[in-house]
C-alpha cells in the first residue's frame, strides 16, 4: 500500500515537473552582483516556476576552474568579455540562441556585436553590464575633483593612496597614466618606472569592495582606484566619495552572461538571462547601486539623476574609455612577475 | 603460589645477548634475589619472567605451565616497579583495586580485599589519598599492596628498595620479608645491593654479561664462589694466586701456604676479610695459612675496623672487631692468618 | 619497554595507525602528489591544453630573485612570530599549570582556546579596527592618557606580527601547558631543597622537561606562518607582501598552478630542512 | 623577588594575555551593536544587525551547518588522531620517523594549495563535491594538529604505568582506557578543541568542496568580502562565541580534564 502511494506521488511529481517545466538552475557569479538579489530570483521563480541557486567565485580564473572541473553543475555563468574567447575556445560555453531572449533586441548594437562576446563567430555571452575601472576621491579631502590621473603621484597625498592588488589592473592603470594603449602596451619599462614611483605613495592595496569601503569609511585613503559599479554603491550607502574619470582615460569592461555547454537546462537558462537584461530588473537593481546596463532600453529607463546616466551616459566620458581585450597567459604572467617584484621591493 | 623455572633462556637485542642460556629455578614459596652489576641481564631476566619480554629460546614455567607465549597480563604475576608506577589519577584504594577490577571482582569483594591488603602493609587509613600525597615509603607500600592483592602466583620486584634512604630501607627489608612469609608467595627480586640480596633471599642468582654465573643459597654462594667474579662481587675477597706444590700453594713471591688436600691442578684462592686475623708475632700453629704484610691504613668504623695492607704490591683487606686488634704500627710488618677451612678454593 | 615486534604488536600498530594515515593519504597525500606532479608540467592538463614535462617552475624560483627575497622575508616573519609567541606564551602556560589551582584552571584553559573558534577573517578585521589611526586603540589610549598620542599601527610589520601572534598564541600556550602540567611538583621542591635558585630551576628542570611541548607549539606556529598570506595582506598593506602572497597569486590571479605548486613544494622543503637542522640542536638542549 | 610577588605577577600576566586574546573578540562583539555598516566609529548602539540576522536564513543555515561539520570532524579527527598518537608513542618500528614527518605537509603547505589539490583529486576519483567530501577534507586537515598535540602530552607519560597495569592483568584495551587515556585526557581535549577550530574556520576546502547552496559560514564570509559583509557576520559570530563559552564553562564546572593530579 505504502509503496503504491510513493510510486504514485513520484510519477505525479515527474508529471507535474514536465508540465510546468520547473527546473532548478544554478548560476555562477560574483556574490552580490545582481543575479542573486532575493527580489530578483523571487520574481523569476514566480514568473517561470524555475528556482535559482547561486554559487560564487572570487576571480575569473577560479570561475574557469569551476567550469572545467564541474561539468553539468552550472546553467548560467557570468564571464567578463575579456575571458569569453578563452572559455569559448576551451568549449566551456555554448552559443546563445538570441531568439529565445526577447529583450535581446534592445541591447546596444555595439555591445551585441562585441568581438570578444562573439568569439568563434557566434554570440557566446549576452552583454549584460559594463563599467569603468577608474578612481574615486575622498570628498572630505578634495574640494574640487582632480581631472588628472597624476593625482596618484601627487606628494600631497603621500600614504593616502590605494590601488587594487591585481597585476593586470595595476599595469593597465599605469598604461593609462603613461598614455599607452592598455591592450597593446609597447613600453613596459615606462610602466615599471611609473609604478615604482607610485609604490611609496600607497598606503595599502585593496582586494575587495569590502576592503575599499572600510578604508574609505575609516578615512584611511584620499584617492583609490575603483570600479564604477562599486563607486555607485558606496555613494548610495553614504560614503564621502566621488567617482572620477580623468582626462587620460579609464579602463572599460563588459560582463556577459553565458551558458555552459554542459548545462542540461538550456531553456531555463535562456529565460533567466532574458530576465537579467529586462529593464524592469535593471531599474530596480540600479536603486541599490549597479553598473551600467548593456540594454539601451534599460539604461534609458533610469531616472535623469542616476549615476549611470550622469557619469557613464556622458559621450565625452565614453570616448575616453579603453575597453579591455583578452590577455594571453604569457602577458598576464609577465605582468604578475613585474607586479610581484614591485611589491616585494617594499 | 607456584614454582618458577627458567630453562636455557636466551634473549638477544640486536647482536647483544642480554640473556645467554640462563637456567635457574625458584622453588615454591621462596624469596629469591637476582644480583649482578648493571647490564648483567638481571632486569631482563625479571622482565622475561614477567612477560614484558619474550624469549628467543628456552622455556619459562610458572607452576607446571610453560608461559613463554603468554603475555604479561595473562601470567598472573604481581610486579612492583622501581619507581612504583602508581597511577597518578587514582586514589590509593583505586590503585590497589585496579587488578581486582580488571578481573571483574565484585565491588564488595574488591573493597574487602583492598582493605586487607592495605592493612597488611599498614596503610589502612590512607586509602583515599592520591599517590602524590604520600611519602616515599608509603608509596612503596601501596605498590606492594597493589602487586599482591590479586593473589598472583609469583611476585616480582624490580629494585624494590633502591629509591628509599638507608634507614627506611632496612625497615622495609624486614617488612617485606614479614609480608612475604605471611602470604607465602614465591618472590623474585632484582637488586644491585649484595647486602640486601644476602639478607632477604633464600636463594640468590648472580648474573654477569647475560649468563647465570652461580645460583644457590646465599651462604653457599658466599662461601663457595665458583669464580673470582662471584667471590669479589658478593662480599669482598682477598685473592691469592700461585702454583700448587703438593699440599701447599706456592705464591708468586715464594711463600707457601697449606691448602686443602687432594687439589692437584691450578686454582685461585680467596679469603674473606672478616676471616683474617692480624698479629704482630708469627702464629705458631703448623697448618695455619699465614702470610706477611705491611699495614698501610687502619679505618675505624665504630665496632668494626678495616685494615688495608700491602703485600709485595698487592692489597689485602681485613675486617675485624676493633677491640680484637692489637696496637699496630702504621707501616710496620704484621702477620695475617686464618683457619684452613676459610681458604676458599675457586676452580679455574 | 618491550621493543619486540611480535605479530600481535604489528597488528596493533597497524590497527591504530592505519585509520588516520589512510585518511591522510586519501585526502592529503594523494592530492598533494597530484599537485607535485603538476609542478613538473608546463600547463595544467585540463581539456585540450598542451603540456610537457619541465623543471622550469622550479628553475623560476632561482631565476626570479623576488621569490627568494620573499621566502627569506617570510622565514624571518615566522621566526619573529614564533619567538614572540613562545616568549609571551610560556609564562602564561606556566602560571596556568603551576599557579592556578582547581576548577578555575580548566575554565581558563578553555578560555585560551575559545578565540580560535571565531572566524579568522572576522578576527583580522577586528584587529584592523583596533589598530588603525583613530581606531579603538588610539581612542582608548587617548581617552586614558593625559597627553595626545597618535597611534596608527595599521599597515605595518608590527600589525602583521600582532595579528599572527594573536592567531597562533594558543598553540604554544596549550602545548607548553600540557607539558608543564605533567612535571611533578616534587621535582621542583627537590631542586629547591638542594638550594637551586628560581633561574636554575627554570633552566635546568622546567625548560628541559617542558621542551617537547614547547617545541610542538613552536612548530605548529612557525610552519603555517611561513606560508601565511591573509593576515599580512590585510594588516600589512603595502609591506604585507610575503611568500604566501606569490603562491596565492599563481592560483588565483593567473591560472598557473604548476608554478604555484612548485613554489609551495619549495616552501615545504625549506621548512622541513629548517626543522631538520634545528632538531639536533634542540635535542641537545633537552638533555 | 618573593614567590608571592612572582605568583601575583604571573597572574597579572595571564590576565593581560587573556585580554590580548579577547580584544578582537570584544571588538567584534562591540561592532555587532554598532549602527555603521562600515564599522565606523564613534559607536552608535543599534540592534539592527541582530534583527537583520534573524531574518537571514542563509547565514543561520550556514552557521548551523558549520557547527555540525565541525562537530563531526572533531569526533572523527580526535578519535583517529589519538589512536595514531598512542601507536607512535608506544611502539618502535621502521618508518616511524617518516610517519611523523608526513604530518608536516598538511600544516606547511598553504590550505589554498591543499584545497585545490583535493578538489582535483576528489573529482579524479569520482568522489565529487558535497558534505561528505567537505568532512573528509576537514578531518584530514585537523588530524595532524590532533596528533601533534596528543603526542606532546604523551611524551610526558611514564611508560612503566602501562607495564604496571599489564602486570596487574589488564589487557591492552583496559590499559589504554584506564591508565593511558586518563593521563592524556588534557591533550585529547586540547586536540579536539583545535580540530573544532580548524574545521570551523576552514574556508578553502569548504569553498571548493561544498555543494552550491550548502555553504558554510566561513565560505559565506569570504565570498561576502567582495561585496562587503555587514556586521550581521559579527552578530552571528558573537552569538556562536557566547554559546560556546557558556557550554565550555559549564563543561569545565562539571568535569576534570585540566589534568588535576
Amino acid at each position: 500500500m505504502k509503496r503504491t502511494f510513493t510510486l504514485t506521488t513520484a510519477i505525479a511529481a515527474l508529471f507535474a515537473a514536465s508540465i510546468a517545466n520547473a527546473d532548478e538552475i544554478r548560476v555562477l557569479n560574483w556574490q552580490g552582483y545582481g543575479t542573486d538579489a532575493d527580489w530578483a530570483t523571487d520574481a523569476f521563480t514566480e514568473a517561470t516556476g524555475h528556482t535559482v541557486v547561486h554559487e560564487y567565485f572570487n576571480s575569473e580564473q577560479e570561475m574557469l576552474t569551476k567550469l572545467r572541473t564541474n561539468p553539468g553543475a552550472y546553467d548560467v555563468v557570468l564571464i567578463n568579455a575579456s575571458f569569453t574567447p578563452q572559455a569559448q575556445a576551451e568549449g566551456l560555453i555554448t552559443s546563445i540562441d538570441t531568439a529565445m531572449i526577447e529583450n535581446f533586441d534592445d541591447v546596444s548594437a555595439n555591445m551585441a556585436e562585441n568581438d570578444d562576446l562573439n568569439a568563434g563567430g557566434a554570440l557566446h555571452g549576452v552583454p549584460w553590464t559594463w563599467g569603468l575601472t577608474s578612481f574615486a576621491i575622498n570628498t572630505n579631502t578634495f574640494d574640487e575633483a582632480p581631472t588628472s590621473i597624476e593625482v596618484f603621484w601627487d606628494p600631497d597625498y603621500n600614504g593616502r593612496v590605494s590601488i587594487r592588488d591585481d597585476a593586470l589592473e595595476a599595469v593597465q592603470f599605469a598604461a593609462i597614466a603613461t598614455g599607452q594603449d592598455i591592450n597593446n602596451i609597447e613600453d613596459l619599462d615606462a610602466i615599471q618606472v611609473k609604478l615604482a614611483e607610485l609604490m611609496p605613495q600607497i598606503k595599502t592595496y585593496w582586494g575587495s569592495e569590502n576592503d575599499w569601503n572600510q578604508f574609505m569609511a575609516a578615512d584611511d585613503l584620499d584617492v583609490a582606484t575603483i570600479w564604477s559599479g562599486s563607486a555607485s554603491r558606496s555613494m548610495a550607502a553614504g560614503l564621502p566619495v566621488q567617482f572620477v574619470v580623468p582626462e587620460e582615460g579609464a579602463i572599460g569592461w563588459l560582463d556577459g552572461l553565458s551558458i555552459p555547454t554542459s548545462s542540461t537546462k538550456q531553456e531555463a537558462a535562456h529565460q533567466f538571462i532574458d530576465w537579467m537584461i529586462d529593464p524592469e530588473f535593471y531599474t530596480r537593481w540600479a536603486e541599490d547601486g549597479a553598473p551600467a546596463s548593456a540594454n539601451a532600453a534599460a539604461a534609458a529607463a533610469l531616472p535623469e539623476d542616476a549615476f549611470n546616466r550622469q557619469v557613464l551616459g556622458d559621450p565625452e566620458v565614453v570616448a575616453r574609455v579603453q575597453f579591455q581585450r583578452p590577455v594571453s597567459d604569457e602577458t598576464r604572467e609577465a605582468y604578475l612577475t613585474m607586479w610581484q617584484a614591485l611589491k616585494a621591493a617594499q | 603460589m607456584a614454582e618458577v623455572a627458567v630453562e636455557n633462556v636466551t634473549k638477544r637485542f640486536g647482536t647483544l645477548k642480554a640473556l645467554d642460556n640462563v637456567t635457574i629455578d625458584f622453588p615454591d614459596g621462596g624469596f629469591f634475589g637476582l644480583l649482578g652489576p648493571s647490564g648483567s641481564g638481571k632486569t631482563t631476566l625479571l622482565r622475561t619472567i614477567a612477560g614484558f619480554i619474550f624469549t628467543d629460546d628456552g622455556t619459562i614455567r610458572i607452576g607446571s605451565k610453560s608461559v613463554e607465549q603468554i603475555p604479561v597480563e595473562k601470567r598472573e604475576i604481581g610486579m612492583m616497579f622501581q619507581n612504583y608506577a602508581l597511577f597518578p589519577n587514582m586514589s590509593v584504594a583505586d590503585n590497589v583495586g585496579f587488578g581486582l577490577r580488571v578481573r571483574k571482582v565484585s565491588l564488595a569483594e574488591e573493597r574487602r580485599r583492598v582493605g586487607e591488603a592495605l592493612e597488611l602493609v599498614q596503610l589502612g587509613q590512607h586509602s583515599n589519598r592520591k599517590p602524590h600525597q604520600l611519602s616515599g615509603g608509603q608509596r612503596q607500600r601501596v605498590a606492594l599492596a597493589r602487586a599482591i592483592v590479586t593473589n598472583p602466583r609469583v611476585l616480582l620486584l624490580d629494585e624494590p628498595l633502591s629509591a628509599l634512604d638507608k634507614s627506611l630501607r632496612v625497615d622495609m627489608q624486614i617488612e617485606l620479608k614479614r609480608i612475604q612469609r605471611e602470604i607465602g608467595i614465591t618472590t623474585i627480586f632484582v637488586t644491585h645491593d649484595q647486602e640486601e640480596a644476602l639478607t632477604l633471599s633464600d636463594k640468590i642468582g648472580i648474573l654477569r654479561a647475560g649468563r647465570m654465573v652461580q645460583a644457590g643459597p646465599p651462604r653457599e654462594v658466599y662461601n663457595n664462589p665458583t669464580d673470582v667474579f662471584t667471590a669479589s662481587f658478593l662480599g669482598e675477597a682477598n685473592i691469592l694466586e700461585g702454583a700448587v706444590d703438593g699440599n701447599s700453594l706456592r705464591l708468586t713471591d715464594g711463600d707457601a701456604i697449606p691448602i686443602p688436600k687432594g687439589l692437584k691442578t691450578g686454582a685461585t684462592f680467596a679469603v674473606r676479610p672478616e676471616n683474617i686475623s692480624i698479629t704482630t708475632e708469627e702464629p705458631t700453629e703448623r697448618d695455619t695459612p699465614k702470610i706477611q704484610a705491611r699495614l698501610k691504613q687502619r679505618v675505624f668504623a665504630g665496632a668494626m675496623a678495616t685494615c688495608i695492607l700491602d703485600r709485595n704490591g698487592s692489597t689485602f683487606k681485613v675486617i675485624s672487631r676493633d677491640r680484637d686488634l692489637p696496637q699496630l704500627p702504621e707501616g710496620g710488618p704484621v702477620w695475617l692468618s686464618w683457619e684452613p677451612e676459610h681458604t676458599i678454593t675457586i676452580p679455574n | 619497554m618491550s621493543n619486540m615486534l611480535v605479530k600481535q604488536d604489528r597488528l596493533r600498530i597497524f590497527g591504530l595507525l592505519s585509520p588516520a594515515y589512510l585518511w591522510l593519504t586519501v585526502a592529503i597525500f594523494l592530492p598533494l602528489s597530484a599537485m607535485f606532479y603538476f609542478s613538473f608540467l608546463s600547463e595544467v592538463p585540463f581539456g585540450d591544453a598542451e603540456w610537457n614535462f619541465t623543471t622550469d617552475n622550479y628553475r623560476a624560483f632561482f631565476e626570479t630573485p623576488t621569490y627568494a627575497i620573499l621566502l627569506w622575508k617570510s622565514i624571518k616573519l615566522g621566526l619573529m612570530v614564533t619567538l614572540t609567541s613562545v616568549l609571551i606564551g610560556f609564562p602564561c602556560a606556566y602560571v596556568l599549570a603551576k599557579t592556578i589551582q582547581g576548577r578555575s584552571r580548566e575554565a581558563l584553559f578553555l578560555l585560551v582556546i575559545l578565540p580560535f573558534w571565531s572566524n579568522s577573517l572576522v578576527r583580522i578585521f577586528s584587529w584592523a579596527i583596533v589598530l588603525r589611526g583613530n581606531g579603538v586603540l588610539d581612542r582608548t589610549l587617548n581617552a586614558i592618557l593625559p597627553f595626545e598620542l597618535d597611534i596608527n599601527l595599521m599597515f605595518s610589520t608590527p600589525a602583521i606580527v600582532i595579528g599572527l601572534v594573536h592567531s597562533y598564541l594558543p598553540y604554544v600556550i596549550l602545548t607548553a601547558y600540557l607539558a608543564l602540567q605533567a612535571i611533578d611538583d616534587s621535582l621542583i621542591d627537590a631542586a629547591r631543597s638542594m638550594g637551586a635558585g628560581k633561574i636554575t630551576i627554570l633552566r635546568r628542570i622546567i625548560l628541559p622537561l617542558s621542551l617537547p611541548g614547547l617545541l610542538a607549539g613552536a612548530v605548529l606556529i612557525f610552519v603555517p606562518v611561513v606560508g601565511s598570506f591573509m593576515e599580512p595582506r590585510i594588516l600589512g598593506g603595502r609591506v604585507g607582501t610575503y611568500y604566501g602572497t606569490v603562491i596565492e597569486d599563481q592560483f588565483v590571479a593567473v591560472f598557473n598552478w604548476p608554478l604555484g605548486a612548485a613554489l609551495s613544494f619549495i616552501l615545504l622543503a625549506v621548512v622541513l630542512v629548517i626543522l631538520a637542522l634545528a632538531s639536533p640542536i634542540l635535542r641537545k638542549a633537552q638533555t | 623577588m618573593s614567590t608571592l610577588i612572582l605568583k601575583r605577577l604571573g597572574k597579572i600576566w595571564l590576565a593581560l594575555i587573556l585580554f590580548f586574546l579577547y580584544a578582537p573578540i570584544l571588538v567584534m562583539a562591540f561592532m555587532s551593536f554598532n549602527d555603521s555598516q562600515y564599522y565606523q566609529l564613534p559607536f552608535e548602539f543599534s540592534l539592527r544587525w541582530y534583527q537583520d540576522l534573524a531574518g537571514n536564513s542563509e547565514i543561520i543555515a550556514a552557521a548551523t551547518r558549520s557547527v555540525l561539520i565541525a562537530l563531526i570532524t572533531t569526533i572523527i579527527a580526535t578519535t583517529l588522531g589519538t589512536a595514531a598518537s598512542v601507536a607512535l608513542f608506544r611502539f618502535e618500528f621502521k618508518g616511524k620517523r617518516i610517519l611523523q614527518v608526513l604530518l608536516f605537509p598538511p600544516i606547511a603547505i598553504p590550505w589554498l594549495i591543499t584545497g585545490t589539490a583535493m578538489l582535483i583529486f576528489f573529482f579524479g576519483i569520482g568522489l565529487g563535491r558535497g558534505t561528505p567530501s567537505v568532512i573528509i577534507g576537514h578531518v584530514a586537515l585537523a588530524l595532524p594538529y590532533v596528533i601533534v598535540v596528543v603526542t606532546a602530552r604523551l611524551a610526558t607519560f611514564d611508560a612503566t604505568l602501562e607495564e604496571a597495569a599489564r602486570s596487574l592483568g589488564a589487557n591492552s584495551w583496559t590499559v589504554t582506557r584506564r591508565v593511558t587515556l586518563p593521563w592524556i585526557t588534557p591533550g585529547i581535549i586540547a586536540g579536539a578543541l583545535f580540530a573544532f577550530a580548524v574545521s570551523f574556520d576552514q574556508f578553502v576546502v569548504s569553498y571548493f568542496l561544498s555543494e552550491p547552496g550548502d555553504s558554510t559560514l566561513p565560505v559565506l564570509i569570504y565570498t561576502a568580502i567582495r561585496k562587503g559583509f555587514t556586521p550581521e557576520i559579527n552578530a552571528i559570530s558573537t552569538i556562536i562565541i557566547t554559546i560556546s563559552m557558556a557550554v565550555m564553562l559549564i563543561a569545565a564546572r562539571f568535569s576534570n580534564f585540566g589534568g588535576e593530579r
